[in-house]
């Protein structure tokens, strides 16, 4: 559940820390008053939900208003990463002075929290770690304790900062925490958090991912969530309540539990076909579902057949053939559908779909067998046809 | 034999009065296993099932009842505080059911409970069950029989699969433990090999990763250093592309980090036999 | 440092507990005219620092608002504990059904907060722990962990309160214990804690008492703070950051620290002498504060002697005897002075008190029987002369 | 012999650079006390006296010196923190002089040292003096001589008056231990105590405590159970009035309780003799 990165400002300065004046701009005309009322130069910066929009074009200086019109013209008609820049955050450029790189995220490894700096700031922390791992510092935060000012200032001494930064860059990482906890965020990051002119630490970039577990208890932030950014299905999957994520093969899945969906994606690999999506319909599954889950796996027209693999548990096969048959009336199929069925109620569920042009599977390696011929039999090419 | 529970183990059901507590609860007296006492704030004084009592606190629960193990199903807001009452009224093995609880909240249970020597199975996990013994969780108990492979997993439905496969197969479980899919749960594969390893009941391991973390590389760091059984391992999400969450809120890639290939290697280096799919797993058993 | 219970209700209210509703009067007229905005009966609170209110008539009930002006006007003639009343609180009297005792204040022997409950609320809470220990519930917390809604629910079934009303005081407990922690509290009290007769918990009474030592970081806090209520004397001392408690006898003392300070009070009484006060000027002596210590104690006529007992340790005796003399020529002393002078630099500020008018005496012990014998020198009935 | 410190004691001077960090920091030295390091944020790289380097965290200044032993001199908001990062560099015993600390403060900085196995020391205290080999902390060293006697204070010039008159006396100190007069601190009575029992340089033991807490009753219980040195006691604050603070945060009778009686009368019982004012203490001991 990330954050725009002027929302991520707004909460950073809200918990005190210095961030660059802007201003979002939804269209040219807006762009150009913003930076005019400026003056001299400005970035115009994409406001997007994905990362690498540098490298997409979306964050561009202008010199002048006239500039920053025609620029963000452009950048509000790009699509980064699969989503459409709907806004642009018009900003006075900052000399800079110096770059840092600071974040709070959850250390899974440690279970806990941990403060991550680097005086290379300004470029992608996961490259810095890669090459130059001794230019990042870390302090690992006792859950209930907190971030303490010492840890601060050990990261701080150990990035090289000069220590007249220290006061403030330790009431900036303190207030970043409170952020963190505040929000129940899993990331807090400024990228960089530059030294400017005067001397003074802003934050010049921001990003906020929040806990998606913990929206329910941060109404706020559950209102600043943009649950209509991204593609149609996503959203749609969202509302379901089902985790769909999109691949490229011609097998669709629709299994329950989401390590028997990525073990029954693997296993059509291991067979030689190719799983198009890992889709998890959870606990339960009634029509609503199961009819919404096989319109999202067929929305994508390279999928030729679609592979159900049901475990019932506390979940009854015969509840679940049930919805699969509702589900297949509501929905048009034109596509071979292959069923496996094991569990609670395996037998009910079996004869309930005796009648139906369901495929039958007896296991899941023959329900992966089952749905590869099925593909092969349509023709080698095929899957290439729709991407001319 | 088997680890963490047997016949003598007491259960305290937390939450034993909403939807879930009860329709698992009926299913583990089912099995068999010993429901000594609920708990629901605000509820004590009732019965559930005329048999078992139901108490306000788990303080009050586990006075009365002398339950040691603790089994949660209340919502994802309110599991931390479950988990934290439990372990401070006294009970050393504390597993939660429950899904979605918020990380910050687990990281906080996780030093709790580290601190006060207790062991917490989950978040998120389908718990525990020791066929013939005792059902602690939500795993169906038919899928299994009794036998001398101790399974542990990530997963909840896989688990199952291949607890099925298994059976199917002519074998049998000594305990199926599974630890969750959350990025911070309570138990990593580590923990419980190392219970296996110790268990006479427990002749070959199976274990069940998925992508995420680092906690199968962990685990074959351990088995070269101090395990002995026989360990068979499937890993899933080789098909899964990075930086996309896969149902699980701990399955994901992330940097480069959590490949399931890795894990695979790891595994594969330090002797651990790697099925290609749940099916193969019983052949690669000795 | 304790706030007013009008403070104290202030603060509760802002961390969303329910507290009566009422307004301060500080005269008659003001009293009358709440009373009759309320209309019925209303309640007459003294806000004053010291506790025991009620039973110095400090509280009463007004049955109408001409009824609630001739009470305030009583009130606030009154003295509770050496505190002038000022202020009253008019309040509209509570139906009351149950009356509960709610605090956190920290558990010195286990070293961290406690949470303490009783159902027998609206009385000494330090008279139901004698009589009636079983009836307090206490739950320790933890202090990084904070306190738990669990802990909360201990304490609410163990004092029977019904459990309709558990999930309100969970709230209401957490909110206190925020107050507690944000505030830099050591007791956050409400007594009582009323079930009222729409079956509501509200905080009738409040108190509120800040670490000294944290108000530096409690901004808010300081301003709360009556600094110009109690003795002048009192103030006085504070401001000169001495530590000074009168008592009942006829020797002053004038030690550095607080440890000497006792000592010298029992090395007093175990001699037969009676010691005036308890003052402790801390570390370093300067004039300032040498005087001012003079001041405060000779302000009681009581006061036959002083004696002065310093250690030199940090603090030079020389720099000591210096501020003595300026400070013996700044106050006009009319009774004798034992000075006990030891420690770094003594020879020195010994040399220096050698031309005044100071009784110089070899240790502790000496010192103490030379001002006994100065009292008693000046008639045994002396002391009471001035009671008259 | 001693306890806490003695010649090979290697102490790290936390706020060197302030004006009590440097007046006491030139006064250890004096006394012969081996300052290795002190630490400063922003003052890394700087000097003290020539003779010491300042770091600008405990970590470095740790990693470079040896350190072994902390003393603070930081103004109280920052003492906390100024504790909890010298526990964390490794520090096993940290002697916090600042007076003032908040209260919640010290709760959890205790709650972090205890976890740590660490000892602190104070706050609000004089710190530790063995005569001869070791002062951390604010006793003037010229006051105290070698010796057999432990002293166990909970005041500062209190303590410095017993020592006077314990040297005036012709006996000398093995270590000099001033605990602080906080509510909450780091070090009671029984620690002390206990190590001054299995200290062979401690004949006897001289304790000083007043009123406030239950710090003596509780010594008293050590006493009568673990203890076998011949210990006087004096307890400041008979004479004092309930309800008052008196000059100490922590000296003060709170509904009964902390009563300097209330301790005398414990430590009597328990064998303890308790002298009736400072003076008396030395013909007191064995």
């Amino acid at each position: 559940m990330k954050l725009y990165e002027y929302q991520a400002k707004k909460l950073f300065a809200q918990n005190g820390i210095s961030v660059s004046e802007g201003y979002v701009a939804v269209d040219e005309e807006g762009a150009k008053n913003i930076a005019s009322g400026f003056g001299g130069d400005v970035m115009i910066k994409a406001q997007v939900l994905s990362g690498g929009r540098g490298k997409a074009g979306g964050v561009k200086l202008a010199r002048n208003s006239e500039d920053a019109a025609m620029i963000a013209g452009e950048i509000l008609r790009l699509e980064i990463g699969g989503y459409k820049v709907r806004n642009v955050l018009v900003e006075p450029a900052i000399v800079i002075k110096k770059e840092i790189y600071l974040a709070i995220t959850n250390d899974r490894e440690r279970k806990c929290p941990v403060l991550i700096a680097s005086g290379a700031g300004g470029i992608d922390i996961e490259d810095v770690a890669e090459q130059e791992p001794d230019k990042i510092a870390r302090e690992y935060v006792k859950p209930f304790m907190g971030l303490c000012n010492y840890q601060v200032r050990n990261v701080a001494s150990e990035i090289d900062l000069p220590s007249r930064l220290w006061p403030e860059f330790v009431q900036i990482a303190m207030a970043l925490y409170d952020a963190y906890v505040e929000n129940d965020a899993t990331i807090v990051e400024i990228n960089p958090l530059v030294v400017n002119e005067e001397d003074a630490l802003i934050a010049v970039d921001a990003k906020v991912v929040l806990d998606g577990n913990a929206l329910m208890r941060q109404p706020e932030m559950r209102e600043n969530i943009d649950w209509g950014a991204g593609q149609e299905y996503e959203i749609e999957a969202h509302r379901l309540g089902l985790s769909y994520v999109a691949l490229d093969g011609q097998i669709g899945c629709l299994v329950n539990g989401a390590g028997l969906a990525m073990g029954t994606m693997d296993i059509i690999e291991y067979f030689g076909g190719e799983p198009a999506n890992f889709l998890d319909i959870g606990g339960g599954a009634n029509e609503e579902k199961v009819a919404g889950a096989l319109r999202i796996i067929l929305r994508d027209d390279r999928v030729k057949t679609v592979l159900i693999n049901i475990f019932g548990g506390i979940t009854r096969c015969d509840e679940v053939a049930r919805g699969l048959i509702a589900a297949m009336n509501e929905v048009d199929v034109e596509i071979p559908i292959v069923v496996r069925l094991v569990g609670t109620n395996k037998d009910e569920g079996l004869r309930l779909l005796e009648d139906s042009d369901l495929i039958l599977a007896d296991s899941l390696v023959d329900a992966a067998k089952k749905a590869i011929e099925l593909v092969k039999a349509l023709g080698k090419d095929d899957r290439y046809e729709h991407s001319d | 034999m088997s680890i963490l529970i047997d016949q003598s183990t007491r259960v305290l059901v937390q939450g034993i009065t909403g939807k879930e507590g009860l329709f698992h609860t009926n299913r583990m007296m089912e099995y068999g296993t010993e429901i000594v006492a609920g708990v629901t704030p605000g509820k004590g004084g009732d019965w559930v099932f005329d048999k078992v009592p139901v108490f306000n606190t788990c303080k009050a629960a586990v006075l009365a009842s002398g339950a040691n193990c603790s089994v949660i199903y209340v919502p994802a807001l309110y599991a931390a505080d479950a988990m934290l009452e439990a372990v401070t009224a006294g009970i050393k093995l504390v597993v939660c059911i429950t899904e979605g609880v918020p990380l910050q909240d687990m990281m906080r249970v996780r030093e709790y409970v580290d601190n006060c020597g207790a062991r917490l199975i989950g978040p998120n996990c389908p718990g525990l069950l020791t066929p013939g013994e005792c059902n602690v969780g939500i795993i169906p108990g038919d899928i299994a029989r009794e036998g001398n492979v101790g399974v542990v997993s990530r997963s909840g439905t896989l688990t199952y699969e291949v607890l099925h496969t298994l059976s199917e197969s002519g074998r049998g479980t000594s305990t199926c433990v599974g630890i969750g899919g959350d990025p911070i749960s309570g138990t990593s594969f580590v923990d419980i090999l190392r219970l296996f390893e110790e268990d006479p009941g427990t002749d070959q391991i199976v274990m069940i990763g998925e992508i995420g973390g680092q906690d199968e590389e962990r685990a074959a760091e351990q088995i070269a250093d101090r395990l002995s059984k026989p360990i068979v391992a499937f890993v899933a999400g080789r098909t899964a592309p990075a930086g996309k969450t896969m149902g699980h809120a701990g399955a994901i890639v992330e940097g480069g980090s959590g490949l399931a290939d890795n894990k695979i290697r790891a595994l594969r280096e330090v002797g651990v036999r790697i099925a290609n799919h749940p099916e193969e797993i019983p052949e690669l058993l000795k």
